[in-house]
C-alpha cells in the first residue's frame, strides 16, 4: 500500500510552492485581473524555464519526461497561487490532446513548443450557454475546411492554436486549428475572472485537420476532459486549502466583543467542514492522480470523483471566505473575490459539477462498479 | 383570509392612486430591478430631492410621523398601501430611505424640542439627505466596540476617527454618528450620539470599491471636527440607548432580497437553456432546485403578508424581519449561483454579448455576498433569532464588564 | 389584507390545543405506539364528540360546515399532539374523496358516518416501493368488481371503506370499497411510526363502486392529494413547532461545560435555522389554507408550496431534535423518536418532498405563472 | 502511488493467509452487515472468547502489543493487514474490540507492573472481556463534568453512582473506571482512575433500550462498590490525564460508518425502483444525490488510504479518524434516508414483506442517529477539528477554574 505522492514527487511541489511564493504572489494576481493582459506572460515564460509546462511530455520532444503525477503535483501550486496563466487550457488540455490523439507529424510540430512555453494551446467546445459537453456541437468540419462559433473559449485570445469540438461528415471529430489563421475571427469576452481570459472565436471556412479519428471526437472529447478534470482538480484543492488558511488566519486576528472571532462555534465549525470537504476532495484526487498515471479503467469514475470532491470543496471554501471575512470581506482590496472569481471559472469550465455527478454515476452504474 | 383591503384601505388606496396619476407615468413592467445598488449622481439627488418636496407639499411625506412633525398620523398599513403604489410607478431613485427610516424617528426621540425644530422638516420636505456613521474598520458585528472618539472642548467636541460602510455619505448633508466618549468605561458605556454636519471641515468621504465593482458604500474619514455640544443626542454616554433605537429601524428597511423578479427570470433562464437538447426545466434535478427556491422566496413573500396584515390589524410584527433578511439573502446567492450554473462551460464568461440576460446571474452572484454581510451577517441574525425570538441565553461575554480600553483587541 | 385566521378560528386551534394537552399527551402517543392498537379508539371518539371530523362536511350531511380553514387549525393541533388517530386518512383524504366526487348516495351512505367518526375511511394509491402517484397503478375495475394489491395503505387495516386507484376498461378511476369484503384480505404491517397503522390490502373480484367520473381518476386523485397536501402540511408544521419548543427547552436545561447548551452557537444557530424553515413553512400553509378553502386555481401551486415547505421543516426538525438531544435523544424512553417516525411516515406518505417538488416546478412553468 | 503491498508487506499477508485459512471458512460476500450492533447472546461470548484464545495460542492476538505482554511487535499495518484479512472469514463477533483497544493500552500505559501481570493476560487470552465507565447521564460531551463518587475507606475505595451508555458491559469481566474523587477542586483534577469487577458486590447492569430496538448500550449503577486501591490506576486525581490515555483511541476505532456495503445497495436499489415507469437511477436528480454520497464515502475511503500509508511509511496518521466519524456518520444517515425516500409512498413502511431490502434502509434510519452522538456528536468532532487540526481557539470556559461543586449545573 503506497497511496501517496513520494518523496520526490513532494519534493518538487514544495519547490515549486517557494518559486510561486516569490514570483506569484496573490498581488500578482490580482495585477493581471486589474490590467489588461490576458495572462502573465512573465510568469508563463519563468515557469517554463522550469519546464513545468513540459512535465508529461514524453523526452523525445525535448521535453522532461516525467508523469501526471509530478503533474499533479505542480498543479495544487498553481491552483494555491491563483496563478493568471493558461495552465488548464495549454497543459492539461491541448498537450494531453496531443498525446492522446495527435499524429505524429502533429506532435513533432506542436509538442516541443508547448513544452518550451513557446506556444499555448486551448480547447474549445461551447458553442452556446448550458453545454457541458459535446452535445449541441454544431461547427463542421469539411474537408479540411472549419465553419462555426466557439463561445467561449478559456484563454481562446492568446492561443496559438486550438483544439475544436467539431461535427465532420462522419461524425464528431475533434480538429486543430492554427491561430491566426484566415477566416478565425477571435474577439476577447469579459471573464467572470478576469485574471483568466476568455474569447468568443468565429470561424468561417479556417484551414484545419482531425485530431484523431475522424468520427471519435465525443470519445476523444470525454476522455481529454476526464484527464483534465483530475488535473484541475488538484489546482481546486491547492486553491481551497490556501483559501481556507488564509481565512483561518483572519479569524485569529480579527477580534469581536474581546475574543478572536475564530473562537465562536459557528466559525469554528464552518472551518471544520470546509476542511473536511478539502480533505475529501483531496483524497479524491488522490485515487484521479492514481487512475490518470496508470490509465486505469478507473479513470472515468476517478475523473468524476476528483471533479466533484474539488470543485464543492472550492466553491464552498470561496463563499465562506467572504462570508467569514465580513465586510471587508466583500471590499475590492482583499482577495477574497480572487478565490471567489476563480472558483466559479474553474468548476463551470469543463462542465459544471452536477453534469459530472451525472457521468458519475453513468458510468459507475454502467460498470456494476459501485461502492 | 382573503388578500383584499378593507373597506377604509380601498379608499385610501383610491385617493393615493389618482395623486399618483396625476404626478407620475406608470413603470415600465419589463424594465430590469437594478440591485446592484450603484451610487447615484448629483442629478439623481437633484431629481429625488424635487420629489420628495413635492410628496411633501401634497402631504405624502413621512405620512406616519406625527403631525406636529409635518406627518400626518398615518397608520403603518397605509404607509406600505402607499409604498406599493409609489412602487408601480416610475420614480427617482429613492435616497431618502435612511433620513426617513433611521434618522427621523432617532431625532424624534431622542433630541430636544429644538432639535427636532432644526432638523426635521428638511428630512421631510427633502432638502437634506442624511446618513447614519455607525461601523468602524474594528467594530462591525460588534457595534459596541466601536473606537472612533469624541473629546469635549470648550462648547464643541472634537472628533477624530474613522466610520465605514456608510451608504450615502457622498450626497449626505448630516449624519448621525455613535462615538466613544470615555474608553475607561464598560464598552457600552463610554458612547456618546451626535448629528454631524457632513460639510464641516476635516470630513473626507471616500467610497468603497466592492467586489462587484459597485461603490455603494463609503468610508468616511474625521479629523479634528468640530461638532457642537449642541448636536449632541441625548446624555453624554447614552450613546449606546439612542443607537439602539436607529439600530431598531435598520434591520426592518433592508429586508428581504431574494426572491422575487429574480425567481421569475430564473425559470424562463431554465425554459431557454438546453441541457443534453432538452429543456433545462424538464430535467428533475433542475426541477428540485427551482422548487427549492420557489417555497423560501414565496414562504418570506407570504411571512411578508402576515407582518403586513398585522399592521392592518394595528399590532406591531414580530422578528420577522431578522428572518426575511437572513433567509432572503442566502437564497439570493443561491439562485445567482444556479443562475450561473445553469450556463454550463460558459457560466465563467461574464460578457454582455455572450452570458444569459447579459451577464445578469454573475452580477448577482457577485453582489449577493455583501448582502449577506450588510445590516448584519448570517450569523448575527441567527444569534437574534436564537436570542430574540427563541430566548436562548446569549453568549459568554468577556467584554461586557472591563474597561473599554482594556478589552482584548488581538492588536 | 387579511392574511391571517379569524380570531373565532384561532379560539378554536386554543381550545383544541387545550383538549389535546389533556387527553393526549405523547404519552398517549407512546401507549398506542408501544400497544398493538393501530389507533386511539378513545381519543377517536372523543374529538368526534367535539365535532372534529365533521368540521368540513356540510350541514346537510348531519356536520358542522365549518370550512377548510377551521380544518387547518384543528390539523396544526392533531399535528402537534402526534395524535395517534387515522386524522389524514379518514378526514383529509376519505372525506375529501367524497365531497370532491361522491354521488349523492355515497355522500349520504359516508359523509353522515365519517361526521360522526363512526366510519374510518382511507386511500389506496401505491401498489410497490417508489410510486408517489396514479403511474404504476395496476388494480383493476371492471364491470362492479376490484381486483389488485394495495400496499402500504395507511389506516387500511382500521377502514370501514377505502378509496382505491384503480383502472377501468375507460381509463384511470377511483373505486370505492366497502370493508371488511368478500375478497377482500387485509394485512396489518409494521410502520415506521407504529403509532399509525398501516396495511396492505390484496382484492380479488371484490364489490366496488366508480367514485367520481370513469376514466377520471388520475385528474381526481390529484385533485385530492393536493387538498390533503395542504391540511396535511399544517399537521406537519405542528409536530414541528412542538419538537422546537421541545427541543429548545432541553438546551435550556441541559448543561455542558457550567452553561447551559442552549447557550452554545452550534446549538442555538441550528434551532435558528430550524425556526426560520419552520415559519417559511407555516407561511407557505398559509397560502395553502387560502387557495383550498377558495378553490383557487393556485390551489395546484399552493398544494405543492405547502407540502414541501412542511415536509421539510418538519423532517429537519426531527432530526436536529434527537442530535441536539444528544446520547438521550438516541433512548427509547425519550420522545424524540416519536416526532422523527411520524416524520418521516408523513413526508412520504401522500408523495415525497421530492415528487411534490416535481410537480410544482411543472405547475408553475406551465401557468408562466412564476414568482 | 500504487496500491500493492511492500515485498515485505505482501509475505505477511501470505503468512496470516495461509493460517487463517487453516483455521476459518470464508465469508459469504452475499451476507448483510448487520449494522444494528444488537447486544451478544451467552453462546456468542464462548465462541468469541474460544477464538480469541486460538489467536494468541497461534500468536496472533494483540499483534502491536510490545512481546513483554504477550504482543509480537507487530507494526500497524502489519495489523491492517490482519484485519483485512481476517475481515474476509468468516469469525465470531468481534467484542474484545473496548478489551483491546482501550482498557490494554491504558493498563499498560498507566498501570504497575503488577498490575499488568494481573491483567493484561486475560484480555490476550480472551478470558476477560472489559468495558468503559466513563460517560454519566450529566456527563457526555462535558465528560469531565462527571459525578460518579469514590471515598477513601481504608484500602479500599467506596464508588456510588450511575455510568451510562456502556458497551458490553452486560457480558464485562472488568471495567475501567473514572469518578470524582475531590469535589473542591476544578473538574479536571478531582477524578481518579480505577480497574473494576464487574462481578462485585453493589454493581447493576441494565440495558437501554434505543430508538431503533436494539440494546446495544448500557446503564450501570454503582451501591457502595468497594474497589481497592491496589486496582488504582496512576494517582489520586490523576484520572483525567488517564482518561485521555483511554479516549484517544476510542474515536479512531469507532470510525467512519457510511459507505461501503450500503453505497453498494442503494444504486441496486435505485436500478430496482422506478419513477413514473423510469429506473430511478435514471433520473437527475437521483443521479446526484448518488454521486454526491459516493463521492463522500469514496474520499473517506480514500483518506483510510492515506492513513495506511503513513502508517505503513512507519508514520502516525493525523486528525482523519475525527472527520470519518463527523462525515461518515451523517453520510449514513443520509443514505438512508434517502434509501427510505426512494421508496415513495411506501417509505413509511417498515415491513419485512414489503420494505425493500427488509427494511433495511428504515432500519438505517433509524440506527444513524445513534451513530452521529456516540463516541463524540459532530458538534464535539467539529471542536476538535477546528482546535486540533485548524489551531483555532477553544471555547470561552467558565468551568475550569473553579471548584467542581460550584459549577453551574441548572439544577
Amino acid at each position: 500500500m503506497n497511496f501517496d505522492f513520494t518523496d520526490d514527487q513532494k519534493m518538487l511541489k514544495e519547490t515549486a510552492a517557494s518559486f510561486l511564493h516569490e514570483h506569484a504572489p496573490l498581488a500578482h494576481c490580482r495585477a493581471i485581473l486589474e490590467s489588461d493582459e490576458s495572462y502573465s506572460a512573465r510568469l508563463w515564460k519563468q515557469i517554463a524555464e522550469l519546464g513545468w509546462q513540459a512535465t508529461a511530455i514524453p523526452e523525445e520532444y525535448g521535453a522532461a519526461g516525467f508523469g501526471r503525477l509530478e503533474l499533479a503535483m505542480l498543479a495544487e501550486e498553481v491552483g494555491r497561487a491563483l496563478a493568471p496563466i493558461p495552465f488548464v487550457s495549454s497543459v492539461y488540455l491541448a498537450t494531453e490532446a496531443l498525446l492522446l490523439a495527435g499524429s505524429d507529424a502533429q506532435k513533432k510540430r506542436w509538442l516541443p513548443k508547448l513544452a518550451s512555453g513557446d506556444a499555448i494551446g486551448a480547447f474549445a467546445l461551447a458553442e452556446r450557454p448550458g453545454q457541458n459537453g459535446y452535445t449541441g456541437v454544431t461547427a463542421a468540419l469539411d474537408g479540411g475546411s472549419l465553419s462555426g462559433v466557439k463561445v467561449p473559449v478559456v484563454d481562446g485570445d492568446i492561443a496559438d492554436f486550438v483544439v475544436v469540438a467539431a461535427v465532420a461528415g462522419d461524425g464528431p471529430t475533434l480538429a486543430l486549428v492554427e491561430l491566426p489563421s484566415p477566416g478565425a475571427t477571435v474577439t476577447r469576452l469579459e471573464s467572470f475572472d478576469p485574471s483568466r481570459s476568455m474569447a468568443r472565436i468565429e470561424f468561417s471556412g479556417v484551414p484545419a485537420e482531425p485530431l484523431g479519428a475522424v468520427g471519435q471526437g465525443r470519445a476523444l472529447a470525454g476522455r481529454l476532459l476526464d484527464r483534465a478534470a483530475v488535473l484541475l482538480a488538484f489546482e481546486q484543492v491547492g486553491a481551497a486549502t490556501r483559501a481556507l488558511e488564509i481565512t483561518k488566519q483572519y479569524t485569529l486576528e480579527r477580534f469581536a466583543f474581546g475574543r478572536p472571532i475564530g473562537s465562536f462555534q459557528a466559525v469554528k465549525h464552518c472551518l471544520a467542514d470546509r476542511w473536511c470537504d478539502i480533505e475529501i476532495g483531496r483524497s479524491n484526487c488522490y485515487y484521479g492522480a492514481w487512475a490518470l498515471e496508470h490509465d486505469a479503467p478507473e479513470l472515468g469514475a476517478a475523473a468524476c470523483l476528483s471533479r466533484i470532491g474539488a470543485s464543492e470543496a472550492l466553491d464552498r471554501m470561496a463563499t465562506d471566505m467572504i462570508q467569514l471575512h465580513g465586510g471587508v470581506g466583500f471590499t475590492w482590496e482583499f482577495d477574497c473575490h480572487l478565490f471567489y472569481r476563480r472558483a466559479k471559472l474553474l468548476s463551470t469550465m469543463l462542465g459544471t459539477t452536477a453534469s459530472w455527478k451525472h457521468k458519475l454515476v453513468e458510468r459507475v452504474s454502467a460498470v456494476e462498479e459501485a461502492a | 383570509m382573503d388578500f383584499n383591503d378593507t373597506p377604509e384601505e380601498a379608499a385610501f388606496r383610491k385617493e393615493v392612486r389618482a395623486w399618483l396619476e396625476q404626478n407620475t407615468e406608470p413603470k415600465n413592467p419589463d424594465e430590469a430591478t437594478d440591485e446592484s445598488s450603484d451610487s447615484v449622481t448629483e442629478d439623481d439627488v437633484k431629481v429625488a430631492k424635487a420629489w420628495q418636496k413635492k410628496k411633501a407639499d401634497a402631504g405624502w411625506a413621512c405620512m406616519r410621523w406625527p403631525k406636529e412633525f409635518g406627518g400626518r398620523g398615518a397608520t403603518s398599513i397605509q404607509q406600505v398601501i402607499w409604498n406599493q403604489e409609489e412602487g408601480k410607478r416610475k420614480t427617482p431613485s429613492d435616497i431618502f430611505g435612511i433620513t426617513h427610516g433611521m434618522c427621523g424617528p432617532t431625532v424624534m426621540t431622542h433630541g430636544t424640542d429644538e432639535q427636532r425644530k432644526q432638523w426635521i422638516p428638511g428630512m421631510l420636505t427633502g432638502e437634506n439627505v442624511w446618513c447614519q456613521l455607525f461601523s468602524e474598520p474594528a467594530a462591525g458585528s460588534d457595534l459596541a466596540g466601536l473606537r472612533m472618539t469624541a473629546v469635549r472642548d470648550g462648547d464643541d467636541w472634537v472628533v477624530n476617527g474613522q466610520k465605514i460602510w456608510t451608504t450615502g455619505a457622498q450626497i449626505a448633508d448630516w449624519g448621525i454618528l455613535v462615538v466613544r466618549s470615555d474608553p475607561n468605561v464598560p464598552k457600552h458605556k463610554g458612547l456618546t450620539y451626535f448629528v454631524i454636519n457632513m460639510h464641516a471641515p476635516g470630513v473626507e468621504v471616500r467610497p468603497i470599491h466592492q467586489i462587484n465593482g459597485g461603490r455603494a458604500f463609503n468610508e468616511v474619514f474625521f479629523t479634528d471636527v468640530r461638532i457642537p455640544d449642541a448636536h449632541r443626542l441625548d446624555d453624554v454616554g447614552n450613546g449606546w440607548r439612542v443607537a439602539l433605537t436607529t439600530l431598531m429601524n435598520e434591520r426592518a428597511s433592508i429586508g428581504g432580497g431574494g426572491g422575487g423578479a429574480a425567481m421569475k427570470d430564473l425559470i424562463e433562464l431554465a425554459k431557454r437553456i438546453e441541457i443534453d437538447g432538452r429543456r433545462a426545466i424538464d430535467d428533475s434535478a433542475v426541477k428540485e432546485r427551482l422548487a427549492d427556491f420557489m417555497v423560501r422566496a414565496r414562504g418570506l413573500r407570504y411571512t411578508g403578508l402576515r407582518s403586513l396584515t398585522a399592521l392592518s390589524h394595528g399590532k406591531t410584527p414580530g422578528p420577522e424581519a431578522s428572518m426575511g433578511k437572513l433567509v432572503g439573502a442566502v437564497l439570493g446567492q443561491d439562485m445567482a449561483e444556479f443562475g450561473v450554473e445553469l450556463q454550463g462551460m460558459a457560466g465563467g464568461a461574464y460578457d454582455p454579448t455572450s452570458s444569459e440576460d447579459g451577464g445578469a446571474w454573475q452580477a448577482r452572484f457577485l453582489g449577493f455576498p455583501g448582502l449577506r454581510i450588510a445590516g448584519g451577517t448570517d450569523e448575527v441574525l441567527r444569534n437574534i433569532i436564537a436570542e430574540r425570538v427563541l430566548g436562548l441565553p446569549p453568549e459568554i461575554r468577556v467584554d461586557k464588564t472591563v474597561p473599554f480600553k482594556d478589552i482584548p483587541t488581538g492588536a
